[in-house]
């Protein structure tokens, strides 16, 4: 286990691209959660996704190796990194782009109705529909 | 050594355009910088040799998002500028 | 005068009392069907709770949040460093793909080889998630034959307020240039799948964007004479089926051990690599008609 | 002859063909119109239902578990499926529930949809079946998440198709809080694909057991087990994330509400079986005592769920209200982890999603009948106006009382039952099932009570004849409700052998 502080310093250190992805997940997820503006919840669900996406790819890569197209017949493995993530965060950006779209696709409808973007106003000014 | 130091900025770039887009107020702007967020993003793709996943991210996550995300605005904008036109001239909107 | 309990279940029996509506025990005169006071009472408990709900949410929220990424960032210690080649992730998995990858499926690039061929059950929900959110956004936005409650059609949302590109020349005469440019290169990544980095999705973007600009610069109206929503509809048909057969077939004839009439051809030629280039090209139109149609319905509402 | 028909290895295709059919027909009926649609879509569901039938009839006489390599390379290289006896068994349930419940909520589908947007209902629905069959079968936890998206939208899609503005605010938030459950749930698969480096479910329980005995990773395998199992909760409506559930089944058509409640959670239940008892192993997940938490929020669900299901002021937000109590029974039983406790909750699952569509088919046409107010006062009377609907309604709650005649009795029985098995909380278990019975019982039969009683409103008298579709699709679903509680012999026979093939990889 990590006995001295500056252990945990230097691991943090070389891992410098996980904790980025896990930031970048926090800051999505808090903003998804916590901006009453729809947009910035969408804007806030993609950063998620990329953090997500950034930590997948962190795992496959392999220092001193090359992207995974064989070059001039070397197939050797020493010479390429991993390329299960790449294809899976490529479903992945294809997912989010599509989930982006119905998100601001509903927004625009609720905007035309309600006029809002704030959640709050919006169930406010539901429930005074409904029991009108 | 050099594509350390360029990807450590890229990821600072990259954490600083996420809490941009948290905190800013004004949502144009907010979109503006996610459209810059996902070009970084997609250098950073090229920088863990990934290169499938640059090309696709610029292609649909800056393209097609933002334009998504601009287009969205504009017909907010357009919403509340039909508002604006009925209350001035209600009567020569027939 | 208070009900007793007894009044109040034989009124209840007889369907004349309502205790959910918590109303004070003092309303037990008028029937129920004089609603509208009990309308009121009912919304007021409402805001309370959802104002009491509102501080409680927050509360919980900042509190997951914080506990939920502490947890994350402490779980860095465990993680598997990154980019040792000793990770468990560098498994026989990883080694076939890019050992055997070339021969085997003909791909040069090996994450299209993984994505259209050994995973390929995958990419095939994946194209159907794209077809899913075609099908979302065209119930939302689409407005062609929507019509006011007397019968007049809504106008169409866009207005002459907003800029129209087509009038800016410098616009016009730049992208006048660099269309065919666009459609070149989106090209090129869409067919060089299997060989250099690209392939369906990220070609059919770019061939998408092309779409976009051309719509944006020459005007909506000349770009939906073009591309009616009939025949994006059918391209989409065609592309998509054609994608969900050819893969049904190579999982049929891979499952059942049988010997597949699809070769893989010599590896670094434009027409190797088996199923990869029709599947690419077939994904990417796919593609291309989603971007297009998601910018139509967000501009105007409609493809024509 | 019939024997060795089916005992043939051309049936190994079938999950193939079912999947492959149900996206075909999607993408056929995109150029189709609403009628053609609505036809493609049944022929479609009943093929399906054969090709799944055949397919638990294969394995029943093999006897054991078949996996289907999707292309040609085997299991740690290329995608896989596998069927043994549970996952046909509920695709045959799911299709029956989807036939049903678009029969049963035709007419108000075409009144509540736009006229040139009908046939994208019947491709929502067709998207959602081949989600459905996908989970069922799969054997990779990426397809898994491939389809989980695929269902989140089309369910998305399902919610916002009708033409008024509230479904669109439920639609939103009930994106919003499955965006957050599929992010969880991917972050979860990255950190285990992260420890153990594969994606196929044979050789990832391999690798996450011995990922789990080296020591190294406990943190990460926790983590990834939390993260997984939380984001298929909320998913899934499980107790402190069950409240987008009265805005999204109450505003939706009957139609997709049951399909909904009834159909699609339970698709994310099964995936989160699937993974805990083939992917991270049982022994590994009772050691990490994840599933105390389970236990718990279950309970509480069960308990909160009915309480708030009381105070709801709506027939709609009081059968979504109950549907969150059911799916607090159903991770109580996850919970438990003994093998008697899976098997209750295998029959709860069956018992929910075929009882749960009729009460809000039922409702809608009630509310229908009753003008269009949802609220107890006007719905005084409303069974003497639709008396088949009442009935409906009735049999309904009674199923979900737990009355003895109906499923919900025999899934209750089962998990007193367990209740004893389970060593040291089985009197929290049966405490827990006691006090929910009894809200369930107050809830329900007030509602029954107010159906029955009072002076009718004016409005007219809906024959049965006038609703042939309804009364016929609704009355199959008791039908069944009553055989399955009459004769439950068979199913526990074959829940008990599933769950066998289940564990034995």
């Amino acid at each position: 286990m990590f006995t001295s502080f500056e252990d945990l310093w230097v691991h943090l250190a070389d891992n410098y691209i996980v904790v980025v992805s896990i930031i970048l997940f926090g800051v999505g997820f808090t903003t998804l959660l916590f901006s009453r503006n729809l947009l910035k919840k969408v804007v806030g669900l993609n950063i998620m996704d990329t953090g997500v996406y950034l930590l997948l790819v962190s795992m496959g890569f392999i220092d001193g190796r090359h992207a995974p197209i064989i070059a001039n017949g070397v197939t050797d493995t020493a010479h390429y990194i991993n390329p299960i993530p790449s294809g899976l965060v490529l479903t992945g950006i294809v997912v989010s782009v599509s989930v982006t779209a119905i998100m601001l696709s509903l927004i625009v409808r609720l905007y035309e109705k309600y006029h809002s973007l704030n959640l709050d106003v919006i169930y406010e000014l539901r429930n005074k529909e409904e029991h009108v | 050594m050099l594509r350390e130091i360029f990807l450590l900025l890229l990821l600072a770039g990259l954490i600083f355009c996420a809490v941009a887009t948290a905190v800013s107020r004004r949502l144009m702007r907010t979109v503006i910088i996610f459209m810059a967020y996902s070009l970084i993003m997609s250098v950073v793709w090229l920088l863990l040799e990934a290169p499938d996943l640059s090309i696709t991210e610029a292609a649909v996550g800056a393209g097609v998002t933002g334009i998504l995300f601009y287009l969205a605005l504009r017909r907010i904008h357009q919403f509340d500028k039909d508002a604006a036109d009925k209350e001035n001239e209600p009567g020569e909107r027939e | 005068m208070r009900k007793s309990f007894l009044q109040k279940l034989s009124a209840w029996y007889k369907g004349s009392y309502d205790f959910t509506l918590k109303t004070a025990d003092h309303m037990d005169a008028r029937m129920a069907h004089e609603y509208t006071g009990k309308e009121h009472k009912l919304r007021e408990v409402e805001r309370k709770e959802l104002v009491f709900s509102g501080v409680l949410y927050n509360i919980l929220c900042v509190l997951f949040c914080l506990i939920f990424i502490g947890v994350l960032l402490w779980s860095v210690l465990f993680l598997p460093p990154h980019g040792s080649p000793d990770n468990p992730a560098v498994n026989e998995v990883m080694e076939r793909y890019v050992a055997a990858g070339m021969e085997e499926t003909g791909a040069v690039n090996t994450v299209a080889g993984m994505i259209l061929d050994y995973r390929a059950f995958d990419t095939l929900g994946e194209s159907f998630v794209l077809f899913t959110a075609v099908c979302a956004v065209t119930i939302l936005m689409n407005n062609t034959k929507e019509s006011a409650a007397d019968g007049t059609p809504i106008p169409m949302t866009v207005k002459p307020g907003i800029v129209e590109y087509s009038k800016d020349n410098i616009v016009r005469t730049v992208s006048r240039f660099l269309i065919p440019f666009i459609f070149v290169f989106g090209a090129y990544v869409l067919l060089n799948g299997h060989l250099s980095p690209g392939g369906g999705f990220s070609g059919g973007a770019i061939l998408g964007s092309a779409l976009i600009l051309y719509a944006m610069v020459y005007g909506e109206d000349r770009a939906a004479a073009v591309f009616s929503e009939r025949l994006i509809k059918t391209v989409v048909l065609i592309s998509l089926s054609f994608y969900a057969i050819a893969k049904s077939y190579s999982f049929f004839t891979g499952a059942n051990h049988l010997k597949s009439i699809i070769s893989t051809g010599t590896p670094g030629r434009i027409l190797s690599a088996g199923l990869i280039l029709p599947l690419n090209i077939a994904v990417g139109i796919v593609v291309c008609c989603t971007m297009y149609s998601f910018y139509m319905y967000f501009r105007r509402g409609r493809i024509q | 002859m019939l024997r060795d028909l089916f005992a043939s290895d051309f049936i190994h295709n079938f999950p193939l063909f079912a999947i492959i059919l149900c996206l075909l027909c999607a993408v056929i009926s995109f150029v189709l119109q609403g009628g053609g649609a609505r036809r493609l879509t049944y022929i479609l569901i009943l093929i399906g239902m054969a090709l799944n039938g055949s397919v638990l009839l294969h394995n029943l006489i093999t006897g054991e578990r078949f996996t289907y390599m999707m292309g040609h390379f085997p299991a740690p290289w290329g995608n896989e499926i596998a069927a043994g006896l549970l996952e046909p068994a509920f695709a045959l349930l799911f299709g029956v529930v989807i036939l049903c419940s678009i029969t049963a909520g035709k007419n108000r589908i075409s009144t509540d949809v736009r006229a040139d947007k009908q046939h994208f209902y019947y491709i929502l629905v067709d998207l959602a079946q081949v989600a459905m069959f996908a989970l069922c079968y799969t054997n990779d936890i990426f397809t898994g998440y491939v389809f989980i998206e695929i269902c989140t939208l089309a369910s998305c899609g399902l919610l916002m198709i009708r033409n008024a503005g509230k479904p669109l605010v439920a639609a939103t938030r009930y994106m919003i809080f499955n965006l957050i459950g599929s992010g969880m749930f991917l972050m979860g698969i990255t950190m285990l694909y992260g420890v153990t480096g594969h994606l196929l479910f044979p050789q990832l329980q391999q690798a996450a057991a011995s990922a789990w005995n080296s020591g190294a990773y406990h943190g990460i395998m926790i983590l990834s087990i939390g993260l997984t199992v939380s984001g298929l909760a909320i998913k899934s409506g499980l107790f402190p994330f069950h409240f987008w559930m009265p805005d999204t089944y109450g505003t939706a058509t009957p139609a997709s509400s049951a399909i909904l409640s009834g159909v699609i959670s339970k698709g994310y239940i099964f995936l989160l079986i699937k993974i805990i008892y083939r992917v991270y192993g049982h022994s590994v997940f009772m050691e990490t005592g994840i599933q105390n938490v389970l236990f718990l929020f279950g309970i509480a669900g069960m308990i909160v769920g009915s309480v708030s299901a009381i105070r709801a002021g709506t027939i709609t937000k009081m059968t979504a209200f109950s549907s969150a109590a059911q799916i607090g029974y159903i991770f109580m039983g996850i919970g438990m982890g003994t093998r008697e406790a899976m098997i209750a909750v295998f029959f709860h699952i069956c018992a929910h999603a075929i009882t749960k569509p009729v009460l809000f088919l039922s409702g809608g046409a009630l509310i229908d009948a009753s003008g269009g107010g949802r609220d107890f006062a006007s719905l005084r009377g409303a069974a003497h106006r639709n008396p088949a609907a009442g009935l409906a309604f009735l049999c309904g709650s009674l199923s979900m009382i737990g009355f003895p005649i109906f499923t919900g009795f025999i899934s209750k029985l089962y998990f007193a039952l367990s209740a004893f098995a389970f060593p040291h909380k089985s009197m929290l278990v049966l405490l827990a099932l006691a006090v929910s019975t009894i809200l369930n019982v107050i809830y329900f039969m007030y509602v029954s009570v107010i159906l029955y009683t009072g002076r009718p409103a004016p409005g007219k008298r809906v024959g049965v004849c006038r609703q042939k579709a309804f009364a016929t699709a609704v009355f199959l679903l008791i039908l069944v409700n009553v055989a399955i509680g009459l004769h439950s012999q068979p199913l526990t026979g074959l829940f008990e052998l599933g769950l066998d093939l289940f564990l034995q990889l």
